[in-house]
């Protein structure tokens, strides 16, 4: 059974918006995806029909508030494969469950001359807040390379992981390449080594099957605005054991238990995670996004990907002559991302002329500086980013739109 | 498949923008400047380093600039470079300000368009407010410069 | 001119809701607002037309995203009187923003000996993570008290507030007793003395006129969720000078300048303090609800729910053998929230029996246990709390239910 | 004016649970028992502090509660407190299981519906589902306090 795109399309009010009055071609989903009329409405329920604070009320709309809350909390934790709900602490983003991965873990348990592997593609939400605690606690930062086809170089491994090694962080799929990475394999090193892995899953979470238990990771983080939900929500998954021992990250009201005027104790998990009022309207649009994708299916969304992944590399190899791709070439280690570059137009210039054309790129650094500056050796990418609304036809227009500013720009411009 | 029209780009990349672009004049660096500044924007990684000699005057004898980013945050720092040549730093500030004006929709005077010289092919990015940034990141770099060069005086 | 509330309920589609049968009756205010169908379209317009990831898109939507986003801050900053939107940091809650000024600004500030000077009516937010800095650094909490009447005792302010206090930590408005309390005041003195004032401003926000150069404070937070906005969304004011120089927060992209394989750069104000993606559809939805109340005028909001409290307490006097009352007479002192107790009925059950007649009232500590506990020296309070769209028959709903359940209750009950 | 009905309540304040609320039994304290327990519920501040003392059997010879909160939270305690004596320990948690099942809405026998008592009057909180935990609380916490026990054997 294959997706049908069109019926998906429909779902998506933006998707018939016109741009300078031509339709929408959205290729920005690696920065945050489109959203279904399924999670709009969700939104829009809540505020209309019970609309309530958490956890604490017993009135009626308080209860159900509550229960839809802690409902959308059990479909988050079901879809990516954690042994209960308490393992899935609900946070603004990828980046604030990193963050809070390093406040109440690493604080505690990264320490002098202790080293932290992280690899050369990770966005600067992974990467920033581990210099930072490295720099705090005389820790080492340490770099799996990433070879010139775009992926990581795991020779030396053996040395970069080691018994000074206490984490592993690492992306699940580089939001610049599109490179999908053997964190499984390389967790269970971390492990025989008595590191932790963290894995940073804000691209794959959205678009194929994660299961944290498979996976067998210590920390898991992803973003709801990248897989069909609401912005300003998102999930960190924590192993029990780990959890358990953890300290506070913010705190407040809903995190503690009890509380005088000299101190305060610790609420249940994981309640001691989410201080103050949640967004609890996020978290349930969430839950309807995660309905979503598990009505079509992860496996078949990750296949319908991998298709239009084919077809599009298949289809940009005509412009190889103007254009540097990146990112492997195996297609079972890449995801629906597509980095480029011309040595004729900047790729901010690109953007530009596409988004005449309706076509909607990123252009950039991708929030990836130092892989792009010190490992493709450029300043920015045009990238190209799918999901599951986008067809073959898209691909077609952002061909002949490439081909129409190359022409653009070699009319305009002397040679060089 | 319909076509992918570029005619509302023909403002924002006029001739000189992308002869600028392409043919950059005062690419280079000066050995210790007088004045000296980087310029970064991080949502694009467009980057501008200017270097300014100035003669006894206090006027700009030498000007040069490096970095790299799209097409416009360079040709405005090649422009840039043109236009500060013999003028003192007041006057630097003034151009400066023009820009923004410009940028800004302001009426100008014949006067004021004529010491912008070809500054005024930037006024297209108006149209285009995410490249603002790429056209002034020159200017503000050259700003920032001068005014920590007067702080150290 | 007075508001026109019948026309303002018209705007809150979940009034016209029944909850067992019953016209809704919502009197939880203070844990969290309704919201009017100018806020709901904002979301959905926000989705349906213009959904894309903020500040580094060459494209129309994201362009669209970038400046509605910045405008949203810009209606906030402007509400709360700030004097640029670059003192505006958008945050989760109320609670996260106090953990901000905590985590970036105290951390820095607070050494050991130094004083920090809360209230006994604060929520948890504001006093567990002072609790927790002073713990850390060695630096001890003191506490102004609360009166038998339920405002501040401002008696020994001169011994509490003196050269060793670094911070003045107090909420604007309580959100157990509704006092108003006098943070101008104190705000002029703890400058006096080198100290700084942060105000809770998570009731009065969304109340009454609040301008943050007028009272003349360092930091000020607040809640969306609680003043007609989405979850998910608040602010917090810092003071110029303190911002500027403040450690970030949070780590990781958006929030950074420039990032290499060993360090990183801050970005500008106040996007410093704000990592990874926003909740956009969240601030742009905040943006909504400051237009909502802009166009009724925080003034007339004000004096309508004085009126409003002044006929509550009015009304409710009359059970005033059966309850307990708390809170401030002085009605030019108090906000429109009323807490109160009976010694034979505890405020779990009466939650439970208003709720069956359709009235949402709050029990419990209310996020204030040791204000509850050993100020009030009860274990609960009921609390019921008003907005612009609470009517005088609401009051009177509320004061027969009382009656009602205390003649359930003593109908089914042995005397004592 | 419409009336506050509480028809509905009837289920959830059964006179027993009222009874055993405003005449609570074996209120009160034991001195250094040998099971001891402390449950809070966050969300309300409803509290209960068991104590309970074995005989040689190791069956529950004396037990007292105290603590404050709801009348459903302190009811059930109140019970609970007449239910446990005599039994063993195990027998105690079948209790504990035995009320989880009822407010799950299980079928229970005859014999299991015998063991409960008047725990039985607190089937009604199940449409409640807020006030589940206080009926819950007391039972909780005695599952703790022997957990806590065992464990130190
Ligand atoms: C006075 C006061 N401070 C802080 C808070 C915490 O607000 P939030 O839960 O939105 O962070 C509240 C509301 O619960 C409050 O009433
Ligand atoms: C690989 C990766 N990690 C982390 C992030 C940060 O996600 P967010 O901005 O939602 O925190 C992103 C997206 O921007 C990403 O692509």
């Amino acid at each position: 059974m294959t997706l049908d795109v069109e019926k998906i399309r429909r779902d998506f009010p933006i998707l018939s918006k016109l741009v300078y009055g031509k339709p929408l071609v959205y290729l920005d989903n690696a920065a945050t995806s489109q959203k279904p009329r399924q999670v709009i409405q969700a939104l829009v329920d809540y505020y209309e029909g019970y609309n309530a604070n958490v956890h604490r009320g017993v009135h009626a709309l308080s209860m159900e508030s509550t229960e839809r809350y802690e409902e959308a909390r059990r479909k988050v934790a079901g879809f990516i494969g954690a042994p209960s709900p308490e393992n899935l602490i609900f946070v603004r983003n990828t980046t604030e469950g990193i963050n809070l991965a390093a406040s109440s873990w690493g604080a505690a348990n990264i320490g002098p001359g202790d080293e932290i592997l992280v690899t050369e593609m990770e966005h600067h939400s992974n990467l920033v807040p581990w210099q930072r605690l490295a720099k705090a606690k005389g820790a080492r930062m340490r770099f799996i390379p990433v070879t010139e086809e775009g992926t990581l170089d795991l020779s030396d491994l053996d040395t970069l992981l080691n018994h000074r090694t206490k984490l592993v962080a690492m992306t699940h799929m580089s939001n610049v390449l599109g490179a999908i990475n053997p964190v499984k394999d390389i967790g269970a090193k971390a492990h025989a080594v008595g590191a932790r892995i963290l894995i940073d899953a804000a691209q794959s979470v959205p678009h194929m099957p994660v299961n944290v238990q498979d996976l067998d990771c210590d920390f898991l983080a992803f973003s709801s605005h990248k897989m069909l939900g609401p912005t300003g929500i998102g999930g960190l998954y924590v192993r029990s054991e780990t959890l358990e021992k953890m300290e506070p990250f913010l705190t407040g009201g809903e995190m503690v238990l009890e509380v005088t005027y000299d101190y305060a104790t610790w609420n249940d998990l994981p309640m001691r995670f989410e201080a103050g009022t949640p967004n609890i309207a996020g978290s349930i649009g969430l839950g309807a996004a995660v309905d979503y994708l598990e009505s079509l299916g992860m496996e078949q969304v990750h296949r319908r990907e991998r298709e239009l992944t084919a077809y599009a590399l298949d289809t940009l190899k005509e412009l190889s002559e103007e254009f540097n791709f990146y990112g492997p070439t195996d297609l079972n280690a890449r995801g629906a991302i597509v980095s480029f570059n011309s040595p004729d137009i900047h790729p901010h210039d690109l953007g530009t002329m596409l988004d005449q054309g309706g076509i909607a790129i990123r252009a950039g650094h991708h929030c990836a500086m130092p892989l792009i500056r010190d490992r493709l050796g450029v300043a920015a990418t045009a990238r190209a980013s799918f999901y599951i609304y986008n067809t073959k036809d898209e691909v077609d227009l952002l061909k002949a739109a490439l081909k129409d500013a190359l022409r653009y720009f070699s009319k305009t411009l002397a040679p060089k | 498949m319909r076509d992918t029209s570029f005619d509302q780009l023909d403002d924002l990349y006029q001739e000189v923008i992308l002869d600028h672009y392409r043919n950059p004049r005062n690419r280079g660096e000066i050995p210790s400047p007088h004045v000296s500044a980087r310029g970064f924007n991080p949502y694009c990684g467009d980057e501008v380093i200017l270097a300014l000699n100035l003669d006894d005057g206090r006027r700009v004898d030498a000007v040069a600039f490096s970095g790299q980013g799209c097409s416009i945050s360079q040709a405005s720092a090649s422009i840039l470079t043109e236009l500060v040549k013999g003028k003192s730093l007041a006057e630097t500030r003034r151009l400066s300000q023009l820009l923004r004006s410009l940028i800004h929709g302001d009426e100008l005077t014949d006067e004021e368009l004529d010491l912008m010289g070809e500054m005024e092919a930037l006024r297209g990015v108006r149209r285009f407010p995410i490249r603002v940034k790429c056209a002034l990141l020159a200017w503000a770099t050259l700003d920032d410069g001068i005014e920590e060069y007067e702080g150290g005086q």
